[in-house]
């Protein structure tokens, strides 16, 4: 809300920015996104159908890096099912194993870098875990009760797989990207309801203690997206930006919750779910201490 | 009771507990073990409360003639502590009764409330909840609407309450009400002890962002209340809710001090870095500052506002600890298994900071009345 | 200018810089380089100064009719990153004249004061200082009692400025003054530009903490000012200040966010763990949120409120990094030697968070005008 | 402010704490501090003097650890040159090395953990380096140019030194209550200021914004306060409450000035004297996290 992507938003994205978020309204809402929570995979199919025609998929084959992590942004914002994202991510990364298909919306794909475990697997036809290729068929795949059920981890284990090189920091800079979209929400609705609730005679806004904090999840969520926008450009910046969204996004969302008082603290608010995918997306690829620092390095090198 | 006497006393209480407690009353590591919130464990909970109680270790400080042991209270900080260490729940029953009402009754109660109220509170042969927000107003208490009319015998109340937590399992309310008019603000207030199963009360649970129905909505349409249950005068509702808040924030704050230094120590087990270092020192910090305000609060009776100092501190660490428990931690944290308790926490912990009175809403009154700056606005 | 010509400027004038900037330009490890803040320096900043102007590399995207270049801004984000990269002082003139009254004057100033400041702030034969805040109204700007009588032919100001930096080295001075009524707040105020040679004028600098006279309080006694000194109109002064403090802060913003970069990449050659990884990181987001809102700011000509986000996280990442390296480092960064620097940092940038707009007062502005939340009590 | 140390406050150490303050009142101020800082050591003379007619030093002979932080505290909240605060650290974690004049005043100690370098060692008799005892002969001392200069570091070299016994958690502990008493001056300023300044009308501590950062830095001064008096109890836990104040109480100073707005940067005031002791406090002695951790574990041996 200081000044969102204005400054990258041109004609072109901007129209299809305004038909996706159209295309959202239309079909899903976080009440499907609830069913979807507890199995009903009927909402998936209706969305995912909708996405396909509206090319959503196709979109990421040839998008720049920049416009890319834009829409993501946007599409992470509306919570899809955990799917959805790890399907975009998993097409954009990977090279030419998975052919067309990846971007016509015909494969769905779970991605992760920790050993036997993958979110949304159980929904996959196709799972990547580091640089292994792992198709259903190939895999058994226990879904479990998660912190998120709408983006479900699942054990995998696999009896086969195949190599694929996955370019880890555009993985990095789309999940950046998806988490900055989680906060969004969270921050409107607060800033919202900062305006009418009333407290001691006035809307709680009025208050320093609320309105500071509101400013400081608007820069939050401001910062983490100058970040992976900055990594759009020098991809080597990508896992930085995912480290610093993690650790970042999360607690903003935390504190929506806390302007709200008791009423945030319900599940008849929404904000717990945007909090359960921000954290969610935080892990499904991680780089240590030291592959940050690396990456950092070469970053650097670049540089002056 | 000397240094040494309290010192075999940690050791016994050691034993005891480690002899006693059951497999279910055992908080998994991260845990804060309000397990009672847990519908599977109530039972259970009630049961241990009561062997806790009968084995002399609830209720150490309250006065004997009215189910206490009369004892000394750093004895009831040793309990507290060896509990916590060892990961045991402690004490077991639900609600607000040890916490919240005994307290304001032992303050603010007739000698007939005392002798009515207080053993069954410690035995947890009554759960209690409490009835002071409304959705009109929760951090701004003194503009609350419920009404209580005089009838001559009794008043009738008439209003909605909200976040009344455990109301589902209690058999007495203590409400707060309006029997002065709204301009009055908080010189309009009384203080009340309701038969949840009065004629006029219906609730609605309310899930909590946890998944668990912990608190609910309370409709009150003409309940009768004899007047023996107003607690201390009617127009005192005010001081009385202070006292008891300030109970309930520092037994709270207490209850979260002593789940962070568990918490802390357990993280520190899974990670050790200048991040985890630093949560250790504060939670060890925060434990220190509740120990002592306990032994003040102890010395001269009551409790004064600097106790929302504990809850607010408590809270916000504990907060911070299960923060970093998931950040630090891999998926595994995120999904069924030995870590997934991490992460309840660290959903569980964001109700830390509002219930019992909101971070911010403890700061301004920390500011006023401990700090003495000008009211705010 | 194609992304492939930009890169080619880059390289240009990091070779420029290598060759051309003086030992006592080059800022030492963790300091920000505003080297003219030290008497020592201050000869020196200016003849750097005029070197990068004859060069092209100040002014860049400034007018060409008052002495700019009219070239694409873009190479004066480039310029500024390159030497800030190498840890070189960019620019060198003392005071605002390039921050804030340039801008004030390029977007208030008539066509004649254009002609006569613009160009001799570029060239740094001009210095100029600021003169809003008074020692009744820091954060309360729109409280201030300086009066500005209308005399006919000329203004007579009479009042105390406090916080005016570089007082001690400018030769003009932007003066807030009140023309209307106190009553009418905002509404009574108006913009004058002042001779600091002026009769009447007398000052006293203060020393700051970290040992500079940075900044002074000037007394104004029947000072005449021309009015052809107005910038802007008579009672439109609160509006030319806005502006003048969004590029103020903007500006300065923009020097801490640079110079945060610059000290974070520092630091982590120093250490490198979770808390240098996390500042670096902020550090970078600072820096790219205030090149993106440069551009904004460029296309649209104004720079609006948010301009103040920039000063304030600048600001707080700089404290923290500073805060960070002292904390790390050993009593080598108490004592005078290599790491001496570091404690300037830490002592100076306790400053950074209050001038031009302390952090609380930017967060109740970017809450109010931003994200358009209710006026603040 | 919040309960200070009055669960601990006995009639004795009451008695005590009045009379140094008196004392204090009567030979010692700012002003003579920054005397002492560019040079003029009359003003250490004649408070020396007081102090030990007093029986300041003669008072940490036989003092447990609890009273001795507390008197530390009150003694390092008056900002006395910092030869006061090593002589007696140095007298109280030293074993009979430096025999009964170490409490009589006569001997000025200086202590350090780090090689070469020692706070005031250019006024002590005696410096000891680790556990290294150096008598002002066998030294050259170079007085340096400091951060705080009424704390000087000087770098050290020495010809002979004899070994030396030194109780780390003691020192550690006197350390961590000295610099609580550097934040309560400024926490008191602030305070007071808050209630005065007027800005938009009302007191500036009436605005939640500075009134709930004077509430944090109350906060944060009980709990360094608070983690200290802990480790009397427990010394194993000393060199934590080092670390948490040397990291808490600085910025609750800084904290003080951001409070007083431009007012607070200038030298005009003391915010800033008291926040160049509390970090040079916290730089004397040094325990790597590997010791930090070490001495964690051995705290926590002896619990449940």
């Amino acid at each position: 809300m200081i000044i969102g992507i204005k400054d990258y938003l041109n004609e072109e994205l901007k129209i299809i920015l305004n038909n996706l978020n159209e295309l959202f309204n239309k079909v899903w809402s976080t009440a499907k996104l609830r069913s979807y929570s507890e199995g009903d995979t009927s909402v998936l199919d209706e969305l995912w159908k909708a996405l396909v025609n509206f090319g959503l998929f196709e979109f990421f084959r040839d998008a720049k890096p920049r416009d890319a992590a834009i829409l993501m942004e946007e599409v992470s914002s509306r919570l899809p099912p955990g799917i959805v994202i790890t399907t975009i991510i998993g097409a954009v990364a990977t090279g030419n194993e998975l052919g067309d298909e990846k971007y016509e919306g015909k494969l769905k794909i779970s991605i992760s870098s920790t050993a036997n475990m993958a979110p949304e697997a159980h929904r996959a036809d196709v799972i990547v875990i580091g640089d292994n290729l792992i198709w259903k068929d190939d895999a058994s795949v226990k879904p479990l009760n998660s912190f998120d059920n709408s983006m479900r981890w699942c054990q995998v284990n696999f009896r086969r797989s195949t190599k694929v090189g996955v370019n880890r920091d555009l993985v990095a800079l789309l999940l950046s990207a998806a988490i900055v979209g989680t906060g969004k929400p969270p921050l409107e609705l607060s800033v919202d309801y900062a305006k009418k609730r009333i407290a001691f005679g006035r809307p709680i806004g009025a208050f320093q203690a609320v309105k500071h904090k509101l400013v400081n999840m608007a820069l939050n969520i401001e910062l983490a997206r100058s970040l992976y926008l900055r990594a759009a450009d020098d991809l080597k910046l990508a896992p930085m930006a995912l480290d610093y969204a993690s650790r970042i996004i999360p607690n903003t969302i935390r504190d929506s919750i806390q302007v709200h008082g008791g009423i945030g603290f319900t599940d008849e608010l929404d904000l717990h779910l945007y909090l359960r995918r921000s954290v969610t997306l935080s892990k499904v690829y991680s780089f240590n201490v030291d592959e940050l620092w690396e990456s950092y390095d070469k970053s650097r090198a670049r540089e002056v | 009771m000397s240094e040494s006497e309290l010192e075999r006393f940690r050791d016994y209480v050691k034993d005891w507990f480690i002899k006693n407690a059951p497999p279910e009353m055992r908080i998994r590591r991260g845990g804060i073990g309000w397990y009672y919130e847990d519908p599977r464990f109530i039972d259970a909970a009630v049961r241990w409360h009561r062997t806790l109680y009968n084995a002399g270790l609830v209720g150490i400080s309250w006065p004997k003639e009215y189910g206490g042991y009369g004892d000394d209270v750093r004895k009831e900080l040793v309990v507290r502590d060896v509990a916590l260490s060892l990961g045991i729940v402690y004490p077991g029953c639900p609600g607000i009764g040890l916490s919240v009402a005994g307290p304001a009754i032992l303050f603010h109660g007739s000698e007939e409330q005392k002798r009515r109220y207080l053993r069954r509170i410690l035995t947890c042969e009554d759960v209690w909840a409490q009835g002071f927000s409304e959705p009109c107003c929760g951090s701004d208490l003194a503009a609350i609407t419920t009404k209580a009319e005089d009838r001559g015998d009794y008043f009738v109340l008439n209003g909605r309450k909200v976040w009344s937590s455990d109301f589902h399992l209690a058999n007495y309310y203590l409400v707060l009400a309006r029997t002065g008019s709204p301009e009055e603000r908080h010189k309009g207030l009384t203080m009340f002890i309701v038969d949840t199963r009065s004629e006029g009360i219906t609730y609605r649970p309310i899930k909590q962002i946890n998944g668990r129905p912990g608190f609910s909505e309370v409709f009150l349409d003409n309940v009768k209340v004899p007047k023996d249950n107003v607690v201390g005068k009617v127009g005192d509702g005010w001081r009385v809710a202070m006292t008891t808040l300030n109970f309930e924030r520092l037994n709270i704050g207490g209850a979260f001090a002593y789940a962070a230094a568990s918490a802390a120590r357990h993280l520190v087990e899974v990670r050790r870095d200048a991040d985890t270092l630093a949560l250790l020192e504060e939670a060890l910090a925060v434990k220190e500052l509740y120990d002592r305000m306990l032994m003040l609060a102890l010395r001269g009776e009551m409790v004064g506002p600097e106790a929302a100092s504990i809850k607010l501190l408590a809270s916000e660490v504990l907060e911070k600890i299960y923060i970093a428990a998931v950040s630090k931690l891999g998926p595994e944290a995120l999904a069924e298994g030995d870590l997934f308790e991490w992460s309840f926490g660290y959903i569980d912990s964001k109700g830390y900071t509002i219930l019992s009175g909101t971070s911010e809403i403890l700061r301004n009154l920390l500011g006023e009345l401990v700090l003495g700056l000008p009211k705010g606005v």
